[in-house]
């Protein structure tokens, strides 16, 4: 067994070979906890680990380090999404050593969305550096255990080396355009050193299997772990949205028609993602699913349990 | 070239104290070739504020070549001891300087200054340059990520460039990173993305300090 | 009566007919020395020759327009004016050379002391039958076309012998369409009348003139061996286009020899305008006229395609209302269209810029229109040949034509293209142009109008941005590197004053519209 | 008090209109002037706010139908113009001071009479309204 990179489960399930399954959680809006608890114990047996979103949208919410410190103390695996969108590399670093230090062994890097999503249009940005770049430093920081400005993380000149250990994930939208460069970016992200991958939720299959082929035949599949992004649809409402205002998700129109003429909308969302998660099992190189119900939390035991993925598999 | 606009009416109305004589100063350089404060807009304004209900006794309108050199702003002078306020139609650059040179007026900007761009068609102009004191154009093939790129990426394009457009309006705004992409597949050296960029040197940008250029051969 | 008309060119657009109160002005010419008889000529195109016989026996010539004909205007003065139907003759007016009455205040005064001024301004002191200048007389007419014909009788009744050069080629020209329409044996008509006139000479079409420059006139020996002098070269040639079965494409004045010869024109029609110059309203006019009339008369599926719809003339807009509404389909396409043309298959591509639709049509039968008719380029090089000065433009009209050589008997080559073609292309010429402006600054002192003239740039203020460059509709603006300032191209330019409106640094100035001038001017009209 | 209304008129339909309009009869009000460009094209933002200023109370451009103008899009320019100083004068709260623009055709003389005759109602009202 090679050296684990950060101890993780998820990253013990993932060199297992397992179909891992990660579930997403927004932080609370406000310093009442009762929100995360309801959603904890919804995904507490139902996922190996647990994205913290990092103000997701530009909305303002609890820091996404200290919501999976909560986590840790609950026994679970958060998985920290980290964007470049607030903090410069000094604070990216220092917010890393207290994660590290809080019991965090998993890291999602992204960009983050652009500040005019959000409930503060006129906020300065920061993006001092990008995912690719981010990725890069953590990675470092773990192996070479330097920060970014090449000094070594250690206490004093005599201490010890001791630095953060993370499973690095990064995201990638095979979706957005140019489409033939996608892959190449994702190989740009894996040569960045990303362990782990969570793709945009996947509505279009034909296009997500174009897009693992062509990752399989570049052998990116052994070199990075790829989880598909889920997102079960359950409205109208929800469905216009995904396919109207939110940019690089794209809907094909069979799938869209089915879902509008379903009488229970709840019900059919559901079937299309279990239907998804069978093909996504079939496929070469797909090492999991990454499901992102939005605000739909209780959905993700049924989904799971309905896929035969329950119970989970132990890291031990 | 500098890229301004002006500041709607109401506000430059708002702004505006109730003094006996103002004076309107335009610029005709930059702001001119925009559109947003030159002779033209410079005799706009001033008809609008006399017009308007401000007790404004006298309102007076001059151009100047331009108000970011002392030499042509003290061609002002006269008009200047006589105004109580000067409301400069310059860049932000120009009304500083025109502050300067004259400390004992009040000096307001009738102008919004915005960026350093190119005149795409007449009547539209496009932000080209943040002036980020550390160019790497040659690596985008003439095409500035920082400033044409909304969250200025220097290994995109992210995940929400859809058509070509960049999510922030899908409609309308060019996601920069597709124009790299394009560009450079068309000189046939799309393998250059593939380099990760590292994060880049923001010291010789605003962020380092406010600067200054001195050429030691040219000021003794 | 000392024989002098005196001559009001009156534009039909905008006379009207309760404006005039022709009893005080027929008092007032009365009154006059300078002046006998009241003549209001008008576009005596067609009806030249008697028009000039007619001056001379009647009291008063009315010349207005077809619409001052219809609503009654000269039976109504007539009977006024208490004079006979033998004793007035109403014929057409030349449309819009002028623009002279508008509503002023005390016209019956102005008019008259204009009456007078229009005396010595036509007329001078040069005398009629100065005998001397007869031996030059003899005039030399290039072209036996419309305007030849027309131009030859015209100085044949004022007593100057004219030989006529036969020319090859189609006869007839755009410009008199719609007569060719009504009565197609119109020019065999004129060439009867030419050939019963003693003083018009028809020379054999072979004859071939290799005209020298002499003393006063010009020596030219004909291929038959004698050589003739003659005061003055009318050069009218028909313009010279490829015939349709070649070239697939039709003039206006080739559709209508067509049409007058029987021969159909039936499939789809595309007229062409604005491809390489700018269509003059009247132009478009005609245009609409021969659209109409192909869709009425042949059938033929009829496409303009044109920048702009330019109806800017009276009575345009409702022609233009009634040939949409039989089915002629209008495409406003802006950049150049693509014609991709063989041996007569044309393919035409372009974008319609209203409804931006792409449109591509296979072989059409294509009229081309030629835009502004400047002086046929015949008459430049054979101007050049005799190493003549040619005063600008000039293209003079079949009406003022026998004036121009009476009053002037200058050496010169008159061009003269065919009669409402060149009617466009002469818009600026000297003698109508500073005769309106003589009425217009008398008749209506309330509004200020306008002269249309290129635009000056002002060297220091100009921020060399090349807005003007840009917006310029006919790109007639261009950058000067060496002065570091916009420059006007005059040829392109339409002094449409665009420019000047555009200009953020208020530097371009069309030169009576000068900022000052022109705040003064408001000024004046606003306190 | 009389309100001064100014009609900036093209040399084209603008032109023919008024004469037209002339021709059948109409009388324009004695406060309203005329003044001819070549095109509307000309008319830029400082001549309408500067004849504002000199006291005109309401400018009514006229100019040939959108797809007629002779010289292409001059009088799409001027519909812009005179919208973007309307909005100028609204903005400054000048209440009293209108600027608006009018399409003719060459020949319609009693369509161009009625529009300068509402527009100087218009003008009238807004000075009343203006003075209260």
């Amino acid at each position: 067994m090679s050296k684990l990179k950060s101890g993780s489960t998820l990253e013990r399930l993932l060199d297992r070979g397992e179909f891992v399954v990660t579930a997403e959680l927004g932080p609370p809006r406000s310093v009442d906890p009762k929100v995360l608890d309801d959603k904890i114990s919804a995904l507490k047996d139902s996922a190996d680990a647990i994205n913290i979103t990092d103000n997701q949208t530009s909305i303002v919410r609890v820091s996404s380090i200290a919501a999976a410190a909560y986590l840790v103390r609950q026994g679970l695996e958060p998985v920290v999404q980290v964007a470049c969108r607030d903090r410069n590399r000094i604070a990216i670093q220092s917010d890393l050593l207290g994660a590290a230090l809080s019991g965090v062994k998993n890291i999602l890097c992204i960009t983050g969305d652009h500040q005019c999503f959000g409930d503060h249009p006129q906020a300065k940005q920061v993006y001092d550096i990008d995912s690719v770049q981010l990725i890069q430093m953590v990675r470092d920081m773990r192996d070479r255990g330097v920060f970014q400005g090449g000094q070594e993380i250690r206490n004093s000149k005599k201490a010890e080396i001791h630095e953060p250990r993370f499973l690095i994930g990064a995201v990638e939208n095979p979706f957005a355009d140019p489409m033939e460069w996608r892959v190449s970016r994702l190989e740009k992200k894996v040569n960045a050193g990303a362990d782990f991958i969570q793709t945009q939720c996947v509505y279009d299959m034909e296009r997500f299997a174009a897009w693992m082929r062509e990752v399989v035949e570049r052998g990116l599949h052994s070199r990075v772990k790829i989880l598909a992004g889920l997102t079960p649809i359950r409205s109208l409402g929800m469905l216009k949205h995904m396919k109207e205002n939110v940019a690089g998700i794209a809907i094909p129109d069979s799938l869209a028609e089915r879902l509008g003429a379903a009488k229970d909308i709840k019900a059919e969302g559901l079937r299309v993602c279990l239907e998804q998660i069978e093909r996504l099992r079939a496929m070469e190189g797909v090492a999991g699913i990454h499901l992102m119900t939005v605000e739909w939390e209780a959905a993700v035991p049924q989904i799971v349990g309905a896929a035969g993925l329950l119970p989970r598999p132990k890291a031990a | 070239m500098i890229v301004a606009e002006q500041k709607p009416i109401q506000e430059i109305l708002a702004a505006l104290p109730e003094v006996d004589n103002l004076l309107v100063a335009g610029c005709d350089t930059c702001v001119t070739v925009c559109m947003a404060g030159g002779d033209k807009e410079a005799r706009v304004l001033c008809a609008a504020i006399r017009m308007s209900g401000k007790k404004i006794r006298n309102v007076e309108t001059v151009s100047i070549e331009r108000q970011c050199d002392r030499e042509f702003l003290s061609e002002l002078s006269d008009k200047v001891s006589r105004a109580d306020v000067v409301l400069s139609m310059a860049c932000g650059a120009g009304v500083q300087m025109l502050s300067d040179f004259f400390p004992a007026t009040i000096v307001q900007p009738a102008l919004n200054t915005l960026f350093m761009g190119s005149t795409e068609e007449a009547g539209y102009w496009l932000e080209r340059c943040l002036g980020c004191g550390d160019c790497s154009l040659e690596l985008t093939a003439g095409i500035c990520p920082k400033t044409r790129c909304s969250k200025g990426l220097m290994n995109g394009p992210c995940g929400g460039s859809v058509g070509g457009k960049c999510e922030v309006d899908p409609k309308s705004l060019d996601c920069g990173w597709d124009l790299i992409y394009k560009r450079l597949k068309s000189l046939g050296r799309i393998e250059r993305l593939m380099d990760i960029q590292p994060p880049r040197n923001w010291s010789r940008a605003h962020d380092g300090r406010p600067r200054s250029v001195i050429r030691k051969d040219v000021r003794l | 009566m000392n024989g002098k008309p005196a001559v009001v060119l009156c534009s039909h657009a905008r006379c009207a007919p309760n404006l005039i109160d022709m009893e005080r002005l027929a008092a007032s010419v009365a009154k006059s020395e300078v002046l006998d008889r009241l003549v209001v000529l008008e576009e005596p195109c067609r009806a030249v020759p008697e028009t000039l016989t007619a001056i001379r026996k009647r009291k008063v010539v009315f010349a207005g327009c077809p619409l001052l004909k219809e609503n009654g205007f000269y039976e109504q003065t007539a009977r006024r004016l208490v004079i006979s139907r033998a004793d007035w003759l109403a014929i057409n007016l030349k449309a819009d050379v002028l623009d002279l009455y508008q509503e002023t205040k005390g016209i019956e005064g102005t008019v008259c002391a204009v009456l007078e001024s229009l005396g010595q301004l036509l007329y001078g002191t040069q005398a009629a039958n100065d005998t001397a200048a007869v031996a030059h007389r003899r005039v030399l007419v290039y072209g036996s076309g419309m305007s030849g014909l027309t131009a030859a009788l015209g100085l044949a009744s004022e007593g100057i012998s004219v030989d006529v050069m036969e020319t090859d080629g189609c006869p007839a020209s755009p410009g008199c369409l719609g007569e060719l329409l009504q009565n197609p044996r119109l020019l065999d008509d004129l060439r009867d009348k030419a050939r019963r006139d003693e003083r018009i000479l028809l020379l054999p079409s072979g004859a071939r003139a290799d005209p020298t420059p002499v003393e006063g006139g010009f020596l030219i020996r004909s291929s038959g061996g004698d050589a003739r002098e003659y005061g003055s070269i009318v050069f009218a040639p028909e313009r010279r286009e490829t015939p349709p079965e070649e070239s697939g494409a039709f003039t206006l004045t080739q559709l209508y020899g067509y049409m007058a010869s029987g021969r159909a024109v039936g499939g789809r029609v595309v007229v062409l305008l604005d491809r390489d110059g700018e269509t003059e309203p009247e132009v478009f006019r005609d245009v609409l006229l021969a659209a109409a009339h192909l869709t009425r008369r042949m059938q033929a599926e009829v496409l303009v395609l044109c920048r702009n719809a330019r109806v800017s003339l009276a009575g345009t807009q409702e022609l233009y209302d009634e040939c949409r509404q039989m089915g002629i389909l209008f495409i406003r396409y802006r950049d150049t269209v693509s014609v991709a043309s063989g041996y007569g298959d044309f393919v035409l591509r372009g974008i319609d810029d209203h409804t931006s639709a792409a449109f591509v049509i296979e072989k059409p039968k294509i009229l081309v229109i030629p835009g502004r008719m400047g002086l046929a380029p015949e008459a430049r090089a054979l101007a050049g040949a005799l190493a003549l000065r040619l005063e600008g433009d000039r293209a003079a009209q079949p009406d003022c034509l026998w004036r121009e050589v009476n009053a002037t008997n200058r050496a010169g080559v008159f061009a003269m293209g065919d009669a409402r073609g060149s009617r466009a292309g002469a818009e600026l010429r000297e003698s109508s142009a500073s005769l309106a402006r003589a009425i217009q600054e008398r008749l209506s002192p309330g509004g200020i109008r306008i002269e249309e003239h290129i635009p000056v740039v002002n060297k220091e203020t100009c921020a060399y941005c090349l807005t003007c460059v840009r917006v310029c509709p006919f790109g007639a603006m261009e950058k000067d590197p060496v002065e570091r300032t916009a420059k006007v191209r005059a040829s392109a330019c339409r002094a449409c004053g665009l420019c000047a409106a555009e200009c953020p640094a208020q530097a371009i100035e069309i030169r009576n519209l000068g900022s000052t001038n022109l705040r003064a001017g408001m000024q004046a009209l606003v306190r | 008090m009389e309100h001064a209304v100014l009609v900036i008129h093209c040399a084209q339909a603008g032109a023919s209109a008024l004469a037209r309009m002339r021709q059948l009869g109409y009388r324009l009000p004695t406060s309203v002037r005329t003044f001819e460009m070549p095109c509307t094209g000309r008319v830029s933002e400082p001549i309408l706010m500067e004849a504002l200023q000199d006291g005109a109370d309401g400018i009514l451009v006229v100019g040939c139908r959108k797809d007629a103008c002779r010289y292409l899009d001059g009088n799409c320019r001027a519909e812009r113009r005179a919208a973007r100083v309307q909005d100028l004068l609204r903005d400054a709260g000048i209440g009293r001071k209108t600027v608006q623009m009018h399409f003719t055709a060459a020949d319609e003389g009693s369509a161009l009479y009625r529009a300068v005759h509402g527009f100087c109602e218009k003008v009238a009202l807004q000075g009343q309204a203006e003075e209260a």
